[in-house]
């Protein structure tokens, strides 16, 4: 946990913290335990919460990179990763320009985005279908 | 037979200064004079809180002497004093205060109460609101030159019984006397021990000194009563005797009142400086004592300890002299608690003990010496103001304590080396 | 694109797959300022949701607002929102011109009328009504005429919210804002100059989800985005706290990115939603870049004082009147004074001599 | 009038109209004493006067300890109450600024928590010495309507200014506002008040500690 202190919250000279760091990553803590406990799953919005330049860089080396990546693209790009922490995921939507619309960490076995929707999947059949037929 | 309102509020407007002024103006009612005041800690009543005693004066300071004060006179707005409220604080002005100045030394804002009580006892006597029995006493300071009646005859027969007991003469009208010594009534009438004392100490030390039959008096009931011009005219009998005897210094006996008389309002009263230094007979033992005039043969074995005389010590400045005086003779002194400039009054000063309405009160007031005392449980209790120790007597007497009052110029002299 | 279909439909038949539409439910309640566990709600009901009508009116503006909105030239998730609704009229995005122009207008209104939402920009001479017209209608009578038939009116920037730059002092059109004209209808605030363009759409998104106004403010803001003041999310109000302050813009404390309170900052009076929404897609916001907040979504703004004079000093020059005061006080303590001094001798020399025998009262 | 404008008013007329007052007030009042003038002492003296003077200018800070034991709870809640009056009012950003803007003078700034924490304190020390005085029979005896208005305009500027740094009770430009318009009624009461003592204790002690001073007594 040091270490990770230490990531999220020794900035780099020039760097502003606004301590916010620490106290995201003791939510998610708390999330993943409900996940466990309760199959709870959650959603941390991260545009909601005060960041100062390069602070959600370090929360993202504080979460690190695990073992799934998922890159989707559904109106714009969306970047879907899990941190080192099996259930935590750091998802974040783009627009067409590549800007970013959403960025949130997702506390779930898999976020919901990434299943195919049963609308998709009918729609995707009926395209099949015609296509055999 | 002309005291009036009119000339009470003139003396008040008169009296306000630039220190008064100052002291009105900072007064934030924080109520800590009271516990200052022997008369509030001992009563528990707050109409006996220093600061509220000089309410009539503070409104004619703020209707007369302050921008929006003089506004609101003008408009009508501000109630004047009136006399029926300077008759109800007669009581508070004079009877309960001795002018101890031990508020003075605890007000936060730095307010001089003492100061200002002396000032509106001006505006108390001009309008005839002064007690009977200090109207009486000074009346007989000026027709007959002591407070108490005491004329030259009385005197001089004390002089011939000291003389008597002594063996030593006690010069009387010596031309060119280095020293002139004052007596207060007290001390001929109830103590005439301390003439002898004096005379046996200054004969060992070889001071010249004498006494004026013209003026021996050293109280001063003017400033008691509150009329400047009376105590000038009592203080300028002492400077003319001074002057006619051509002596270079007087001696202010053992009467904490008279020392702030003579030594602190006489030049002030008569509108010059004094030709001659005052010396607090206290200040002068010390003196010789550094000196090395005063030497003793032995030493007081019971335990002693000493009541400072608030003229002396808070109001006068005579502190340190009387500690070592002590020290030289007294092997067993004790300091009560709150001593010297935070000493508790006796409760009889300020001309309270001339005031026989006060006698109840300044009774019960004694009650803080007498926890004072309680304090340090001394064998005998030493002072040096003829005053004092009537009302300690008195005080300790009422309450049933077994403990000897001494003068300490008596009690220096009792052991005094012989060589 | 029919009026008729919903706006899943409309999302669909432009080829948005249901996980392209649950991602933009994500970034619509993101947008919102809703919480994440909010998007499936969105996603319900958008998906029924019918497309509304807007009547969009531009009065004493700059075109600023409208610049924000639409600045992006491809369908970001705002201007998908702004594609799903009908905008029936705007004249600076319309093709038509001229009378085509307001009979579209007047079209719309008739055949929603009760239904439109009314956006506004600028803000509404009420001086002379020639100061501002369109078609040769002054702008007061198209507002009334307008949000007659609107179901609610979306005042859109600082100057339709709140008057903004043309009713700063000493407001020569006598502009006035939406809120002083209309009172009949329910109006919601978005001001900023201009307004973050998230704001706009997610006001929008509001309605279309829930087909109600926003819980507003005071001052008629949605909550959602102005509850919280820019300081108190500020990222450098920890320096605040420590009394860390830029003095200058260019010394160690700017570089440091210490608090520019000093510098005039506005941030502790402004409400808005830049601190965490941010600019630019979320890149940065003017406290980010060094700059003081200027506090523009807060009514009269341009009044306030300067930019760059810290919020708690005052307007006046305290200073000179201060000086003169002393000069003034000197001179009139030192007459009263005097008059103290030369009563208080006159009282010592008219001084009765008082005696013994005056020690008593007389009759 | 906007809200706006209405503060404007506040941070600019109405602040020179308190300033107006409060400096001419004050300094009317310091001449009106000092011009008055006494009367040389004619006395010999024992001691220096002026070094009197001078010392119970700083030795009235501290209490004796006969007063510190008889009213402990009075001296205290004093303390704390003027301390931390001070510590707020001179120590805290946003006042430094206005100082240093017309004043031209500034100095450096206490940590806002450490603010924040003393204004609570100071509150709860004012609600104490009003309750003090209510309860204290001495002090209710000697108090007034403008023992309790003083009071009143010396409690509003730390309740409002808390409230205004919190952001309760109003938006906080009109609770700036409410804050502001507090404080030019503390400077306009000032003058009028028992508040001088602010300035004329200064002049009291010295006096006091000068009559005391040349009679050799320590004060």
């Amino acid at each position: 946990m040091d270490e990770i202190a230490h990531t999220a919250t020794c900035a780099s000279p020039g760097e502003v913290v606004t301590g916010n760091v620490m106290p995201i990553l003791h939510q998610v803590r708390h999330a993943l335990h409900d996940l466990l406990e309760t199959g709870k799953s959650e959603v941390i919005d991260l545009r909601s919460i005060p960041m100062g330049p390069g602070e959600e860089g370090r929360l993202a080396e504080a979460l690190g990179k695990g073992e799934v990546e998922v890159r989707m693209s559904a109106l714009g790009p969306s970047e879907i990763i899990e941190t080192r922490y099996p259930g935590v995921w750091l998802v974040t939507h783009f627009n067409n320009d590549n800007e970013i619309i959403g960025k949130f960490i997702e506390i779930c076995a898999i976020p919901g985005l990434v299943m195919a929707q049963d609308e998709d999947i009918r729609a995707g059949l009926v395209q099949l279908n015609e296509q055999l037929t | 037979m002309s005291a009036s309102l009119e000339k009470g509020i003139h003396a008040l407007k008169e009296q306000i200064n630039a220190p008064v002024a100052s002291f009105f103006s900072s007064c934030v009612r924080c109520g800590l004079c009271a516990e200052a005041c022997l008369f509030f800690t001992e009563t528990g009543n707050p109409k006996y809180t220093p600061i509220h005693k000089l309410e009539p004066m503070r409104r004619v300071w703020q209707q007369e002497y302050t921008f929006w004060g003089r506004f609101a006179k003008a408009l009508g707005l501000s109630k004047p004093v009136t006399d029926k409220e300077l008759g109800d604080w007669e009581t508070l002005v004079y009877d309960s205060c001795t002018l101890c100045g031990r508020c003075s030394m605890v007000c936060p804002v730095g307010n001089d109460i003492t100061y200002m009580i002396r000032k509106m006892r001006e505006g108390m006597a001009a309008s005839g609101h002064a007690p009977e029995g200090l109207v009486g006493a000074t009346k007989l300071a000026v027709t007959v030159g002591s407070p108490m009646g005491v004329k030259l005859p009385a005197l001089q027969a004390q002089i011939r019984q000291v003389e008597a007991e002594t063996g030593l003469k006690v010069p009387v009208n010596v031309e060119g006397a280095d020293y002139m010594l004052l007596l207060s009534s007290m001390e001929i009438m109830n103590f005439p021990e301390f003439i002898g004392a004096v005379a046996k100490i200054l004969d060992k030390a070889k001071v010249s000194w004498t006494i004026s039959s013209e003026a021996f008096e050293a109280t001063n009931s003017g400033i008691q009563i509150g009329v400047s011009e009376i105590a000038a005219e009592l203080v300028q009998r002492i400077v003319d005797a001074a002057d006619k005897l051509k002596v270079k210094n007087v001696i202010s006996p053992e009467c904490g009142h008279a020392y702030m008389a003579i030594r602190w309002e006489g030049p002030n009263l008569v509108g010059k400086p004094f030709s001659f230094r005052v010396v607090h007979v206290l200040e002068l033992l010390d003196e010789l004592r550094a000196d090395g005039r005063l030497k003793l043969s032995s030493k007081e074995t019971q335990r002693l300890t000493y009541h400072d005389p608030c003229q002396v010590s808070r109001r006068g400045g005579v502190v340190d002299q009387p500690r070592r005086l002590m020290d030289m003779v007294a092997e067993n002194f004790d300091e009560m608690p709150e001593s010297g400039t935070m000493n508790w009054c006796c409760g009889a000063g300020g001309g309270v003990s001339s005031n026989e309405r006060a006698d109840d009160l300044r009774l019960q007031v004694f009650k803080r010496k007498k926890a004072q005392l309680e304090a340090v449980k001394p064998d005998a209790l030493v002072s040096a103001c003829s005053n004092c120790r009537i009302h300690l007597e008195d005080g300790l007497e009422k309450y049933g304590m077994d403990i000897p009052v001494l003068s300490l110029t008596e009690t220096i002299a009792e052991h005094l080396a012989d060589e | 694109m029919s009026k008729d279909l919903t706006i899943g439909e409309a999302l669909r038949q432009r080829g948005v797959s249901r996980r392209g539409f649950l991602k933009f439910c994500a970034a619509t309640a993101s947008m919102m300022a809703l919480p994440p566990g909010m998007a499936p709600v969105i996603a319900a009901a958008l998906e029924k949701a019918r497309r509304p009508s807007v009547i969009w009116l531009s009065f004493q503006e700059c075109t600023g607002c409208t610049e924000s909105l639409t600045r992006s030239h491809s369908p970001t998730v705002e201007g998908l929102i702004f594609d799903t609704i009908s905008l029936d009229y705007h004249h600076t995005l319309q093709a038509a011109a001229g009378d085509a122009a307001e009979a579209a207008r007047v079209a719309a209104m008739e055949e929603n009328y009760g239904n439109y939402i009314l956006v506004v920009d600028g803000s509404i001479p009420t001086g002379n009504p020639g100061f501002s017209t369109i078609a040769g209608i002054s702008n007061l009578d198209m507002l009334r005429e307008t949000a007659a038939g609107a179901a609610a009116i979306v005042s859109v920037g600082t100057c339709a919210a709140y008057g903004g730059i043309p009713h700063a002092n000493p407001n020569p059109t006598g502009a006035a804002s939406v809120s002083d004209l209309v009172s009949d209808k329910p109006i919601i605030n978005v001001p900023g100059c201009p307004p973050i363009p998230v704001v706009i759409t997610g006001v929008l998104a509001h309605y279309l989800t829930f087909g109600t106004i926003p819980e507003l403010d005071d001052l008629g803001r949605p909550r959602a985005h102005y509850g919280q003041s820019i300081h108190d999310r500020c990222y450098r109000r920890p320096f605040y706290d420590k009394g860390l302050f830029a003095e200058t813009f260019d010394d160690e404390g700017a570089k440091k990115g210490w608090c520019l309170y000093k510098l005039g900052c506005k941030g502790p009076t402004t409400y808005n939603a830049c601190a965490t929404t941010k600019w630019n897609e979320g890149t940065s916001f003017p406290i980010e870049s060094g700059h003081p907040c200027l506090g523009c979504s807060e009514p009269d703004f341009w009044d306030g004082g300067g930019f760059y004079k810290a919020l708690s000093t005052p307007t006046a020059d305290i200073t000179r009147t201060a000086v003169y005061a002393v000069g003034a006080g000197a001179a009139a303590g030192i007459a009263l004074g005097a008059m103290n001094r030369t009563k208080q001798k006159r009282m010592a020399k008219e001084h009765e001599k008082v005696t013994i025998d005056d020690l008593e009262k007389g009759d | 009038m906007s809200e706006i404008e209405l503060f404007n008013w506040i941070r600019g007329p109405a602040l020179q109209i308190a300033t107006l007052i409060f400096v001419v007030g004050v300094v009317v009042r310091i001449l009106e004493v000092l011009v008055l003038g006494r009367k040389q002492d004619l006395s010999e003296a024992r001691g220096s006067g002026v070094a009197g003077g001078l010392r119970t200018i700083i030795s009235r800070m501290f209490p004796d300890r006969g007063t510190l034991q008889r009213s402990t709870f009075n001296v205290i809640a004093g303390y704390v109450f003027h301390v931390g009056f001070l510590v707020t009012l001179l120590f805290y950003t946003p006042h430094i600024l206005l100082f240093r803007d017309s004043l031209g003078v500034s100095w450096p700034a206490l940590p806002t928590p450490v603010i924040d924490a003393t204004a609570v304190v100071t509150l709860i020390a004012l609600i104490a010495v009003l309750v003090h005085r209510i309860q204290h029979k001495v002090m209710r005896f000697l108090s007034g309507f403008q023992d309790y208005l003083v009071w009143l305009v010396t409690f509003l500027p730390l309740l409002t200014g808390y409230f205004a740094f919190h952001r309760v009770v109003l938006d906080p430009q009109a609770m700036i506002a409410v804050h502001i318009l507090s404080v030019e009624l503390f400077m306009v009461v000032f003058p009028f008040t028992k508040l001088m003592h602010t300035f004329t204790l200064f002049m009291a002690r010295y006096y006091n500690g000068h009559i005391a001073g040349r009679r050799g007594v320590k004060t």
